[in-house]
């Protein structure tokens, strides 16, 4: 199935932001493009899994072509938070918008150029590492010849892309879901822990795999403990703590504050 | 949604090629049941006259087995999850997963089949064998339409190797039944109390068309209802 | 006695004062006290006229006491999975997706499945007596029977967790498939049962001859269920908002605490 | 009255059964609602 194009939703972004950031950002394979605002914007979101308010009103804006690094303690929310961009954590309060899109309105519209890469790799494992690839790219209609770019990128195309993806080491199955992430296009990247299990080549390709994202027009939120690493290819930096997000110029929350939600 | 779907398939297909799982140990267990049924009857008669009933029995234990199978591919590893994100078409999901099912299903029931002749001495009319072929077919799309459906709603929930057989069960009755009674007219036995001695072939007829109908109604709800069901699963 | 509930001092204009308080519990108003109060009323009346009033049957003596328990049953679990039906449908297909239609299907399924129960358990016993036998493959047990299971696992899935919403689609779709399930089933059976016997099971009503107080009898006892199925319905349907209302609640004391995690200054 | 215990059993079971279901309703209303005001509740 083809993406449906992004409508433009020009008022909606400038309201909510209040910014409007003159760079268009149009990513390689040539959707149309939308006027900018934030690609990210929450509104004290909160996110409950189970009966535990994993975030308890986080706000957070992030502007095209950042590459905003996400620190915090364990168990903060951060991984939360990246799947609540991606559409996967249900909204119980606040307001969020991601690439322009409600997401409880319009959450469709949003997935389809969203690429997460979560503790899990989402890969197959009797399937070969090419063959994983090829059916990520493909559900996106990517290319053949794009699916092995996104092999060669990461170091794939040799004699690794025909073994099982149950048979690699965690690094190995890490690469190859950063492959399936490249060939999928997204325009929002969310990668959650990316260092983990990677070695140092690995990490390499990976901040490589980052840059040549944003270049191409992607916003990317990282979540990572990897700070050295993380923040010499970050653009900005938050912390998030307790379900809540803190920038880095004032440690206030900026969330609501506590007890006033709703 | 049939591009997605043929995709869906393929890889479904292409992951039972490669670990054999339906190969190495469906099939035995489907095998193992029939043997069982025999011991558990224990006449020769007996099993005869309802190895209709067996063989559909034995092929919907292997359905729940391959639904479970078919959904713990897509969980293990957030596959599922990636799915939802990457905003894959859930009709084409379904349909896909559905094909693959029924794909396994009937080489399943070939061999099952060949089971129920050489153990249960059952023997098709040779008139009936076309009815055979439809009845497994249709009962085979609906099998795979429910199971699919169902196992995407347990799919990711706590409890769901028991969850699934509970709702799975009542909902296949039709098929069982009415694909049991278009075999024994092919096979020209009765099972249950056995009032008629002979049944006609066409008394199979009407089963299929009940199957048709089946098939036709879970198929729908699913192409309808499977994107709803999986969100927050 | 209402120091157990201190905040339901409802102001409300009815004071019965013939009614302990004790019972004017939290999820009562008006009308489904006197939905209440005719459900006993009623349900007295039919045990009075079923028990004693009505006669025996010619055919089936006493044994016929037990119809007028086990039809109404039986009617009202039908009733409760239509509106279970009806009311998931509503859920799913109204623009505001409200969860009051979700409440209105969990409750009617769950006083259902009781239902459903019962008249399984009666109609054995009214099988025993009639037939000999507690249970036959009759087409209408059989799908009886399905359908108990069937809702059954409706229930289960209801108890599944997530979010409010997700439980309320999850099970909306369920609700429905179930209501396309009941007629396959039921064809299916029924077309299975005329292959294979004869009338060997009587018609589980046609026997009867009903005399006007046995007609009467059982006319009570439908009405006596229906409202008490009505009331049934509306109290768990209340206590479902209740439950939902205090996880709600909870979740403002959670998000409290867990917004207190971050105050320890660790970020910087 | 002939079969008198299937009778009473039918009886018994059934309005058992439902009492049985009214009491644990209403231990639960209670339970649950302790917080709540009258005055919040949608059929107040």
């Amino acid at each position: 199935m083809r993406a449906r194009p992004i409508r433009p939703r020009t008022a909606v972004c400038a309201v909510a932001s209040g910014t409007v950031v003159g760079r268009m950002v149009s990513p390689d394979n040539a959707e149309p493009t939308r006027s900018a605002g934030p690609v990210v914007s929450l509104r004290d979101v909160v996110a409950v899994l189970g009966r535990f308010p994993a975030l308890a009103g986080a706000s957070l804006d992030v502007e095209p072509g950042e590459v905003l690094l996400l620190k915090g303690p364990n168990g903060a929310g951060k991984t939360t938070l990246l799947r609540l961009c991606a559409g996967l954590v249900p909204l119980a309060r606040g307001e969020a918008e991601v690439l322009g899109h409600n997401m409880r309105t319009e959450r469709d519209a949003i997935r389809r150029h969203v690429g997460l890469l979560g503790h899990q790799n989402g890969l197959y494992a009797d399937l070969s590492v090419r063959e994983n690839v090829r059916f990520w790219a493909r559900t996106a209609g990517a290319s053949a010849e794009e699916i092995d770019a996104a092999l060669a990128q990461l170091g794939l195309d040799g004699r690794l892309a025909s073994v099982a993806a149950g048979r690699l080491s965690a690094g190995q199955r890490r690469r190859t879901a950063l492959a399936c992430l490249i060939a999928r296009r997204a325009r929002l990247w969310l990668l959650d822990e990316p260092h983990a299990g990677l070695d140092a080549d690995g990490r390499d390709l990976l901040d490589d795999v980052i840059r040549r994202a944003v270049r191409s027009g992607a916003t990317v939120l990282v979540a990572s403990h990897e700070l050295d690493r993380a923040q010499a290819l970050a653009t900005r930096m938050v912390t998030v703590a307790g379900g809540l997000v803190y920038t880095e110029q004032n440690a206030n929350p900026s969330g609501a504050q506590p007890g006033t939600v709703n | 949604m049939w591009q997605t779907a043929r995709l869906v398939a393929a890889k479904d297909l292409n992951i039972e090629w490669r670990s054999r799982q339906v190969t190495n140990q469906v099939l035995p267990f489907a095998g193992l049941t029939l043997v069982l049924f025999a011991f558990a009857l224990d006449r020769d008669d007996i099993t005869a006259r309802v190895a209709p009933g067996l063989f559909w029995l034995a092929t919907t234990f292997s359905l729940i087995v391959l639904v479970q199978r078919a959904f713990a591919v897509e969980t293990s590893d957030g596959a599922l999850d990636t799915l939802r994100v990457a905003g894959v078409d859930p009709a084409g999901i379904y349909l896909g997963k559905s094909l693959a099912l029924a794909a396994q299903l009937i080489v399943l029931e070939a061999l099952l089949l060949l089971g129920v002749i050489v153990f249960y001495a059952s023997h098709i009319r040779p008139a009936g064998i076309v009815l055979v072929i439809i009845t497994a077919l249709l009962a085979t799309c609906g099998l795979a339409f429910v199971g699919t459906l169902y196992g995407g709603l347990a799919a990711g929930a706590k409890g769901r190797e028991t969850l699934l057989p509970l709702l799975l069960l009542p909902v296949v009755a039709p098929v069982l039944i009415g694909a049991t009674r278009a075999f024994e007219a092919a096979f020209g036995t009765r099972g249950g109390a056995g009032i008629r001695a002979g049944v006609e072939i066409s008394d199979g007829w009407p089963w299929v068309g009940m199957l048709a109908i089946f098939a036709a109604v879970f198929g729908a709800a699913g192409v309808l209802a499977f994107g709803p069901l999986l969100e927050e699963a | 006695m209402s120091a157990t509930v201190p905040n339901i001092q409802s102001q409300q204009g009815v004071d019965a004062s013939w009614v302990s308080r004790r019972w004017r519990g939290i999820t009562s108003t008006g009308f489904s006290r006197f939905l209440g109060i005719l459900a006993i009323v009623l349900t007295v009346w039919l045990v009075l006229f079923g028990l004693i009033f009505s006669p025996p049957d010619i055919t089936q003596q006493s044994s016929v006491r037990i119809m007028y328990i086990h039809v109404p049953t039986a009617w009202v679990a039908y009733l409760a999975f239509g509106v279970t039906g009806l009311s998931s449908a509503m859920y799913l297909f109204r623009k505001k997706h409200s969860l009051i239609w979700d409440r209105f299907a969990g409750a009617s399924a769950e006083v259902g499945v009781m239902f459903m129960g019962l008249t399984l358990v009666t109609g054995a016993l009214w099988g025993r007596l009639t037939w000999g036998v507690y249970w036959a493959w009759d087409a209408r047990l059989t799908t009886t029977a399905f359908l108990f299971v069937t809702y059954v696992g409706y229930l289960a899935v209801r108890r599944l967790g997530g979010s409010h919403h997700a439980r309320a689609r999850r099970s909306g779709v369920l609700g429905l498939l179930a209501v396309l399930e009941i007629p396959l089933v039921h064809f299916s059976v029924k077309l299975w049962r005329s292959l294979h016997q004869e009338a060997s099971v009587a018609n589980p009503s046609g026997d009867v001859k009903m005399d006007g107080l046995m007609l009467f009898s059982l006319f009570v006892g439908l009405i006596a269920f229906s409202s008490l199925y009505f009331w049934l319905v509306l109290h768990r349907q209340r206590v479902m908002y209740l439950e939902d209302r205090y996880e709600d609640a909870d979740l403002d004391t959670a998000l409290a605490e867990r917004r207190a995690e971050s105050t320890g200054g660790s970020h910087g | 009255m002939d079969d008198a215990g299937f009778i009473f059993t039918c009886y018994g079971v059934t309005l058992g059964a439902v009492a049985l279901y009214i009491g644990l309703l209403l231990r639960r209303a209670r339970r649950n609602g302790r917080t709540a005001k009258a005055e919040e509740l949608p059929w107040t």
